[in-house]
């Protein structure tokens, strides 16, 4: 069952994945990249890990992804697309290059993943991924780690409104 | 016949696969906002990983790492997208190639 | 439903730096809606309070001391980072003031990111938690990023940003990667367990870990601008304003270090057989790329740039030595570099004005026959950093190199030490154009009391730890 | 105490000019010539304090610096040190006297000059190995000033390329110290860099005394400098104003060959006694080539820096001769070398002044127009090439003699320097002030000044003095050699059985052995 | 107590020196004339009174030593600034203060014109007291100041006109060429005290029978050395190049440095030192030969010169050749009798040529003179007399001294060298004619414009003493009567060596070695004096002057003609003429190859090969810089790359 539900779903976030990179318009790899988180999500609840799952498809594909097209739209993209990769041959090589390295360093990464011998999983229990067990952790192991995101979060917030602000007093 | 469990090595090829397209597109691309999207797919692949191994380890630590990621991931793009606008505002383009000036 | 339990070790004493600065932050930010133009108030307020979070952060006592499940430790290195991040914050707002006030930013979250940027370089020298790590280098980037942009209407400003963003965001990637892996592999994101895991386990020939470690200095190395990781540094240092270069060269490195020595060499130094050899070619690499890249570099900032990340190889080798001493003398280097750099930085600020920064080498020409004592002090800060007696950078090469030297690193303090002499050449450079060209222009200086004063204590701190540093090498000694 | 005060004079007096208005020449002047001057006679002082039948340190004086790494504030004077030291004083002052009428910043050069001398002084008190690396690579910077602001058209070139040179071996060096420092640790558990100490204490094997010798040997052998290491000296020579010059050639160049005696042979006295054929023929190399390059200079001051390349040569032969003629002679030819070709700059620059060239085509017939000058130059050129009588002599003798002790053939190519001396001077001093006086603008040639002659007279009569009665000063380092004489001799490192086996012996011939081999050659002379 | 004076001898002229260099243009000339001549005076009246106080020496005491204050030293070398009165050194302050004198005298007058007329007589009176320095040293070091010193001050009195590049040139080649001869002298000092562990006259004299073997190896080779130094100072084969070109300086100076006292000092040296010479038969024969080829061939070079003044320097350097043969064949008496001889007719004959050349304003090619004997009488009667001395004619002195020298070539040497000095003297007679005739005699060729005249009576006067001298010196060694040959006895307590115990020594420790020792005992066999031999040597030789005479008489008054019809188109002649090319051979050789080389090692070796190689590794490191730089591209995706591609090549790295 897992097997069955997680190839297809792997296949199409690779294919996903893809499409953000190659991708012409702006609007086409976010919508690709909204696609792909969703999928991840699917995998996230495939390994039980529920409240990921959701907070995944909240944040990401909610806020993250909202302000990416809300970006794109602000900037309006569309005329600047034609200036991309694409269009250009000269780089055509160094684009097959560079996609070799990568094709390098994936088969490096995956050649090491399969050196490790991993053994087979531990049971899990049912409470795994819930929102209780990692909101326990999250409040007793991990409390300052989430107190200082806070502070990650108001630097952040800072920032973008220092940077976006259109007119500084 | 589709009985059993993926592997944990899949789900880390799974998220080595997305994480080396991330790197494909930060190195391909020139598109401000495309190379942005191709690190949050990097992003993500790690989050796969990480849940991988907390699922694998029978731990929370991952998730907790998983929901730090995803802060720090919207902190980054709130203040990624805020320095693309000021860009913007002084250069209408997202071209990462035109943003030259400094160099050698 | 069960309540959830209160967190078993709370200990706000040990975190108290973090509280005070934290809030610190969140007052200047406060304080700046009824603050106005004039920033001197805020400026102010920033300082008192990264006093006070110097002088807290040896409210925890005895050390080291443990807190939050281990996550969180106040140990020698710690308050000693804790103490050269306030103070190279300090400096940074005393360049900012008038540098703001010439360029005219006038922005008091300017302050409140400089203080939550000290806060995540605190936490970063803190952490005995990779995900904590994360966040304080997080926090740390995030805030840069910003600073790094601040002069939001000067396009090389943006372009620095946007390239530090960029990479940072993408480096951060791998580092995350990196540890992920470590966690998978050892089955625990803090380091005591990763330590006591490598250590009973015998997890050394663990592909994914030694993966992970690889990635681990891919984030690292980028945050410390080690090469190949270096390459937006001269690129923001030159194009970031003038103090925040200062503050970015010295201030998040020394925290990037403290992890660094933290993870690599107190974590697992096991598995050092590993992860030697490629700290050593990072670190080799840095020397030479750094060194050669200062040489032909007109923009002194740009040089300056270059000449960090030959800094970030000496100082790798203390991460590569990984003994005690080497965290000692870790320390030691990164106060001089403080004081030595932010001196450097004073001057080059104090050269500048309005629309026109003076950031070519050439401007320089004839500077000591104008303002001798300026020179003068350019000099020091520039013999120091390449690390010419009676300076403290000489007292703190010395110290790494002894450190090397002790672990039998014979080959790459001779590498280093090489590198010092071609160092010379391009700090020299400078010191040609200022004593032996003849002025090429007016300099219109206006002596600014707080850069001035940077300067003074750059000036103090360089010669003093250069001729009696027992006292400050007595304190870094790690027990 | 005495002794740092005399050292740290002229370092605070360079602080005290830092405060006197720049437009004020005349006191700025004449503050640097009293501060110049006192130090001169406090080191005077020292010396009639010295007790010369003692080798060991005197006016020693040691206390804690840098506790935490055992590095001490150790100073002291043995007899290798005194002269060197109170040279530097006397040539500090007369090149004080000699940059009178230094145009350009005045103030800060006489700051420059009189922090060089502090930074001299400090390299040759340090008793401490870290403390001595400070002084070592602090006079750098003053020396790179001096050169580099009030020097010729290349300046800069010369300056740098000074620097750095010189930096690259000392960087080496220091490795080697903080080797040792380990070392030293190690074996007999005191963390400590005290020369003294680790002079009797340093036991490295063999092939790690050959390493850390080397390191040290590139270090002194640039700042000597040594063939092939010379190349920066004729540039820095040329570029330097007149007393940059003589105190380069006078004092800075000393500190090389004072670092190999302090240092190379008591540390690693076997390394120093296997490197013995190597350092013997580099030096033979440098006396020989030294003199012949310097025959066909066409600039007078890139004419005695490569002589200066030359003398060294014998100095360093002296000092490998590794007994006490050859390192006797070594020491006064340093002091000998400093006054000659201390007055040759300083001379040149009497001319220089006037001319503004130095281009041996230029002049011509000279000793018409300035007989003075030209009795003093002679006087000079005559020392420089060793006349018996004048101080060049007595060291070059000695150390010829030293080397022959050792190897025959040695003392043989290095005397063909004699001869080789005699002409680059001679004809140099031919075409300068002799011939017919051709040239318009040197016909209106002032003779010396009274300044020029205060400068220069001194040094005329230290070249007799030394020449004539050297006694007063070889007595102040006669203990002093027989010391090191004895730390280095092969007795303490070889067994004694192993003598005269082994080829290296051959080459290693003392008076009696030769009496010996006499009879051999005699019996092969009669097969 | 007269001997305590010993160190005021060479002090009288270095005061004068003193005084008359720093003073000499504000004393006005007679004061510096006075003052110069009167401290040679001085030194003259010390050294008589210092024989005096030899004199009254006790009985068996042959040596004085006064120690006037210890030079310099280092472990067990030691030596001092010493001197010492013997014999021999008594002999040479004779010659150097008399004759020194007496030229001082005559050069007041010759020099009165000059305007530098102060400087000339600084270097004239510290020449004289280098050269006093240098017979009275009691070790070899202090020998060596005199030996430098002399060669020194030779340099400035050639260079004396020194706007004259030819002067220069002179002065400077014989500064080097003596260098040359120093050089050996100074390995030889060494080696000396590798030996003796001393380098003082006495000590290395007593002990050289003890510690050297018989031509041995290392004896061989020290006095080789010091022969080479000898031949420096003495311009001898191969180095006698630099003593012709020397007469570019003033006449007094020829006279006295060129002619009497200087280039005598290697005779003195190897006199000196005959103790170590006599160790070695090796050199010994060396040292005749080049003293009897040097006799030869400068005396053939004479023959054809015609400058008047480097005639002379032919003949001295022929001469001197005549007093190494000597030498060489253990005629140390025979040798000093020929140098005070040689010093007195010689001088003499300079003197008078710069009489000549005075009288005629500084014309010095004979080609110009003639008849001159009716303008100048004195100086041409004093010419004369020391002629016939040089020339051999009974009995005046030359003949005595030389036929001693041949006679001991002839019994201690074999048949070649007596043959060659007797083919020298025939030539000696012939050219010292040849100038007689050419200068006094015959038609004037003078420039008429040019009035000869008699010298004034400061310079006449020195020629008629030396003259005096010239005629009577003999009487010194007259060998006839044995026990009546004066400067023999005088000598013997200098020169005495017992062979035999010398040789007991050597095969004692041949022995000690374990080597058998050749046998020597033919070496033991005294020769015996043989009257009748020495006279008919004596009558030979006498008619061997004559003939020369007279052929100088046919050639040059007879048929003036001749010469020309010989010589021309004659390449022997021509090469005689040419001084042999040896001044070109040298040149060629030597001057050439190092000035080229050295530019060569300068542009090629110090300034590519090795500076080339400092510089070179700079440049590299700039160029590296370039290249470096060119990857800070300024895009971003660059930058990407390379952290990808770090990535990657780590991950090789590690795994």
């Amino acid at each position: 069952m897992e097997l069955l539900i997680f190839y297809p779903i792997a296949g199409l976030c690779v294919a996903l994945a893809l499409g953000v990179i190659l991708n012409t318009s702006p609007v086409g790899s976010a919508m690709c990249l909204i696609g792909m988180m969703l999928g991840l999500a699917g995998i996230f609840v495939l390994q039980q890990a529920h409240f990921i799952a959701v907070l995944q498809i909240i944040i990401y594909a909610g806020a993250i992804m909202v302000l990416f097209m809300f970006v794109i739209m602000l900037l309006n993209l569309k005329q600047t697309a034609s200036a991309d990769w694409i269009s250009r041959d000269k780089n055509l090589f160094i684009t097959i290059l560079t996609s070799a390295l990568a094709v390098g360093i994936l088969y490096k990464i995956v050649d090491i993943i399969f050196m490790a011998d991993l053994d087979s999983p531990a049971e899990l229990p049912d409470t795994f991924g819930t929102v209780a067990t990692v909101g326990e952790s999250l409040f007793t192991d991990f409390v300052l780690p989430f107190e200082v995101a806070s502070l990650l979060l108001l630097a952040a917030m800072i920032g973008a409104v220092v940077l976006a602000k259109p007119k500084l007093d | 016949m589709f009985e059993g469990t993926v592997p944990l090595a899949h789900y880390l090829t799974l998220s080595a696969v997305l994480f080396v397209i991330g790197i494909a597109g930060v190195l391909v691309r020139r598109n401000v906002i495309v190379v942005f999207m191709s690190i949050e797919i990097m992003l993500n692949a790690v989050n796969i990983s990480l849940i991988a191994f907390d699922h694998y380890l029978n731990l929370s630590n991952g998730q907790i790492f998983s929901f730090m990621v995803m802060c720090v991931a919207a902190a980054e793009v709130s203040v990624g997208l805020a320095i693309i606008i000021a860009l913007h505002r002084n250069k209408p383009t997202v071209n990462l190639d035109e943003f030259n000036l400094l160099k050698w | 439903m069960e309540p959830i339990l209160a967190p078993k070790s709370i200990d706000l004493i040990a975190l108290a730096p973090v509280l005070v600065l934290s809030v610190f932050a969140m007052g200047v930010l406060v304080l700046d809606l009824w603050a106005g133009k004039n920033k001197t108030l805020i400026m102010f307020v920033s300082l008192v309070g990264l006093l006070m979070t110097a002088i807290s952060a040896f409210a925890k006592n005895p050390i080291p001391a443990f807190a939050f499940t281990d996550s969180y430790i106040v140990d020698h290195l710690s308050i000693f980072f804790t103490c050269i991040f306030t103070l190279s914050s300090a400096m940074a707002i005393l360049l900012s003031s008038d540098y703001n006030e010439r360029e005219e930013i006038k922005v008091g979250e300017y302050y409140a990111l400089i203080l939550l940027c000290t806060v995540g370089m605190i936490v970063l020298a803190s952490s005995t938690d990779m995900i904590m790590i994360f966040l304080g280098i997080e926090i740390v980037s995030i805030c840069l990023y910003v600073l790094a942009g601040f002069k939001r209407d000067d396009p090389v400003s943006n372009e620095a940003a946007l390239k530090y963003f960029l990479l940072g965001a993408f480096a951060t990637g791998f580092l995350l990667y990196g540890m992920t892996l470590v966690y998978g592999s050892t089955g625990s994101t803090n380091l005591f367990k990763i330590a006591e895991f490598v250590k009973t386990q015998g997890a050394q020939s663990n592909p994914l870990l030694l993966m992970g470690i690889v990635l681990l200095i891919i984030g690292l190395g980028f945050k410390v601008a080690a090469v190949p990781f270096h390459m937006w540094a001269p690129d923001v240092y030159q194009g970031s304003p003038t103090p925040v270069t200062a503050f970015m060269s010295v201030g998040p490195k020394a925290a990037a270090f403290a992890a660094f020595f933290r993870v690599f060499a107190e974590t697992i130094p096991e598995m050092a057989p590993a992860w030697e050899m490629l700290l050593c070619s990072v670190a080799v690499l840095s020397m030479f790329v750094g060194n050669l890249g200062a040489i032909m570099q007109t923009n002194i900032k740009r040089m300056l740039a270059f000449s960090s990340i030959s800094h970030a190889g000496y100082l790798l080798i203390a991460v590569i030595a990984k003994s005690s001493l080497a965290g000692s003398g870790l320390l030691f280097y990164m106060l001089t570099y403080t004081f030595t750099t932010f001196g450097a930085f004073g001057i080059i600020i104090l050269l500048g004005r309005k629309g026109q920064e003076n950031l070519e080498i050439e401007n320089y020409s004839g500077l000591a026959y104008k303002h001798p004592i300026l020179a003068i002090s350019m000099t020091v800060f520039l013999l120091s950093l390449g690390g010419l007696p009676p300076f403290a950078g000489f007292v703190a090469k010395f110290y790494l190199f002894s450190a090397a030297m002790e672990e039998g690193f014979v080959a790459l303090v001779i590498i280093a030490v090489l590198n010092s002499a071609i160092s010379f050449y391009y700090y020299l450079k400078v010191v040609v154009f200022m004593y032996m060209k003849e002025p090429a222009g007016e300099f219109q200086i206006s002596l600014a009391p707080m850069t001035l004063f940077v300067i003074i204590i750059g000036i103090i701190g360089t010669i003093d730890l250069g001729i009696f540093p027992d006292s400050i090498i007595a304190l870094t000694n790690i027990p | 105490m005495f002794l740092t005060f005399v050292t740290f004079l002229p370092i605070f007096g360079a602080f005290f000019l830092a405060f006197l208005p720049k437009e004020n020449e005349g006191a700025i002047k004449q503050t640097a010539l009293a501060v110049a001057a006192a130090d001169f006679l406090l080191s005077l002082l020292l010396w009639t304090n010295f007790d010369d039948s003692s080798h060991r340190m005197q006016f020693e004086y040691n206390i804690s610096w840098i506790e935490s790494w055992g590095i001490n504030y150790h100073i002291g004077i043995d007899g290798i040190s005194l002269l060197l030291y109170v040279m530097t004083t006397f040539l500090t002052m007369i090149c004080v006297i000699a940059s009178w009428d230094v145009k350009k910043h005045i103030r800060e050069y006489m700051m420059a000059m009189l922090a060089l001398s502090t930074g001299m002084l400090g390299v040759f008190i340090s008793l401490d190995l870290f403390m001595f690396y400070v002084f070592w690579e602090f006079q750098l910077v003053p020396m790179y000033i001096i050169v580099g602001v009030w020097g010729g058209p290349r300046r800069v070139y010369a300056a740098v390329k000074f620097f750095i040179y010189t930096a690259v071996g000392s960087l080496l060096m220091l490795v080697a110290i903080i080797w040792i420092y380990f070392h030293i640790k190690e074996t007999t558990g005191v963390a400590t860099a005290d020369i003294l100490f680790i002079t009797d204490h340093l036991s490295a094997p063999l092939d790690i005394q050959k390493w850390l010798w080397l390191a040290f040997f590139l270090a002194f052998a640039i700042k000597v400098p040594m063939f092939p290491f010379h190349t920066w000296l004729p540039d820095a020579h040329v570029e330097a104003p007149t007393a940059g010059s003589v105190i380069l050639a006078g004092v800075l160049l000393k500190m090389g060959t004072y670092g190999f005696l302090r240092f190379n042979l008591p540390f690693f006295p076997q390394a120093s006694y296997d490197f013995m054929p190597f350092i013997a023929w580099l030096s033979i190399i440098g006396i020989v080539y030294g003199a012949l390059v310097s025959m066909v200079q066409e600039d007078l001051k890139k004419l005695v820096a490569y002589s200066s390349v030359s003398h060294l040569g014998f100095v360093m032969l002296g000092i490998f001769a590794l007994n006490e003629y050859g390192i006797q002679g070594a020491l006064i030819q340093n002091i000998n070398h400093g006054i000659s070709t201390g007055a040759l700059f300083l001379l040149v620059g009497v001319i220089y002044d006037r001319r503004h060239t130095r281009l041996i085509k230029e002049f011509g017939g000279l000793s018409k127009q300035m007989p003075i000058y030209a009795v003093c130059f002679m006087i000079v050129a005559l020392s420089s090439i060793g006349l018996p009588g004048m101080n060049g002599f007595v060291g070059e003798f000695l150390v010829l003699l030293g080397i022959f002790q050792v190897n025959g053939l040695w003392a043989a190519c290095a005397t063909s320097g004699v001869i080789l001396a005699a002409c680059y001077i001679l004809w140099m001093f031919q075409r300068v002030m002799f011939l017919e006086l051709k040239n318009p603008e040197n016909m209106k040639l002032k003779d010396m000044n009274v300044r020029e002659l205060i400068t220069i007279v001194p040094l005329l009569i230290l070249i007799f003095w030394i020449g004539l009665y050297p006694k007063p000063f070889m007595k102040t380092f006669d203990a002093s050699v027989n010391h090191l004489v004895s730390r280095v001799s092969p007795d303490n490192f070889r067994p004694k059985q192993d003598h005269g086996a082994g080829g290296h012996h051959a080459s290693l011939i003392t008076k009696r052995e030769l009496a010996k081999l006499n009879q051999k050659l005699k019996k092969t002379s009669h097969n | 107590m007269l001997l305590k004076l010993t160190c005021l001898v060479p002090l009288f002229p270095l005061l004068g020196s003193i005084i008359n260099g720093f003073f000499g243009l504000r004393i006005g000339k007679n004061a510096v004339g006075i003052i110069a001549a009167g401290s040679m005076g001085l030194s003259f009246l010390t050294s008589v009174l210092v024989y005096l106080g030899y004199l009254m020496l006790p009985e068996g005491q042959h040596a004085y030593e006064q120690v006037v204050w210890s030079w310099f030293g280092a472990g067990d070398f030691h030596v001092d600034f010493g001197f010492q009165v013997d014999p021999l050194t008594l002999v040479m302050m004779f010659v150097v203060t008399g004759v020194g004198f007496i030229i001082h005298v005559y050069a007041i007058g010759y020099m009165h014109e000059e305007y530098s007329f102060y400087r000339f007589f600084a270097y004239f009176n510290l020449f004289a007291s280098a050269m006093l320095l240098l017979v009275m040293g009691n070790n070899f070091l202090l020998m060596f100041i005199g030996w430098e010193g002399v060669g020194c001050c030779s340099y400035f009195l050639i260079g004396y006109y020194f706007e004259k590049k030819s002067a220069c040139d002179a002065g400077t080649k014989a500064f080097i060429v003596n260098r040359v001869g120093d050089f050996a002298f100074l390995l030889a000092v060494m080696y000396i005290f590798n030996i003796f562990g001393s380098i003082d006259f006495t000590t290395v004299m007593h002990a050289a029978p003890e510690k050297l073997i018989y031509a041995g190896e290392a004896v061989t080779i020290i006095t080789l050395l010091l022969f080479v130094g000898a031949t420096g100072k003495s311009a001898q084969i191969p180095l006698y190049t630099w003593l012709p070109d020397a007469m570019e300086g003033p006449t007094p100076v020829s006279a006295l440095i060129h002619a009497a006292t200087m280039v005598t000092a290697g005779v003195y040296m190897v006199v000196r030192c005959s103790a170590l010479f006599n160790l070695a038969p090796m050199t010994m024969m060396v040292v005749a030969g080049i003293g009897a080829a040097t006799a030869i061939m400068a005396a053939t070079i004479g023959m054809t010169q015609f400058d008047i003044k480097r005639v002379l320097a032919y003949s001295t350097v022929s001469q001197i050749g005549y007093m190494f043969l000597a030498c060489g064949v253990g005629a140390y008496t025979a040798a000093i009798f020929h140098l005070v001889t040689h010093a007195f007719f010689k001088a003499c004959l300079f003197l008078g040529s710069g009489s000549v050349i005075h009288g005629i304003h500084g014309e010095q090619d004979m080609r110009k003179m003639g008849g001159l004997k009716n303008y100048m009488p004195v100086t041409y009667w004093t010419f004369l007399v020391s002629t016939l001395a040089i020339a051999g004619i009974p009995p005046l002195s030359g003949f005595f001294s030389k036929d001693e020298v041949l006679y001991h070539a002839l019994m201690d040497g074999n048949i070649i060298f007596w043959g060659m000095g007797i083919s020298a003297a025939l030539l000696t007679a012939f050219y010292m004619f040849r100038l007689v005739f050419m200068t006094f005699h015959g038609e004037s060729r003078v420039d008429p414009q040019v009035h000869p005249h008699e010298s004034p009576k400061v310079m006449t006067m020195p020629l008629v003493i030396l003259a005096g001298l010239a005629t009577g010196g003999g009487i010194l060694g007259i060998p006839l009567f044995h026990g009546w040959h004066i400067l023999h006895n005088w000598l013997e307590p200098v020169l005495h060596f017992d062979l035999a115990n010398a040789l007991h020594h050597s095969e004692h420790m041949l022995h000690e070695a374990g080597r058998h020792a050749p046998s020597w005992a033919h070496l033991l066999d005294p020769a015996e004096h043989n009257i009748w031999l020495e006279i008919f040597l004596m009558v030979f030789s006498a008619c061997v002057a004559i003939t020369g005479i007279a052929a100088a008489y046919i050639f040059y008054i007879k048929r003036p003609d001749l010469p020309e019809k010989f010589t021309k188109g004659q390449w022997g002649f021509e090469l005689v003429k040419n001084k042999y090319g040896v001044d070109e051979l040298y040149d060629s050789t030597f001057v050439q190859p190092t000035v080229e080389g050295s530019k060569l090692l300068w542009k090629e070796c110090d300034a590519k090969a090795i500076d080339g190689t400092v510089v070179g590794t700079a440049k590299t490191i700039g160029w590296l810089s370039k290249q470096a730089q060119a990857f800070q591209s300024g895009f971003v995706r660059n930058y990407a790359l390379f952290i990808a591609v770090g990535f990657i090549s780590l991950l090789l790295i590690m795994f």
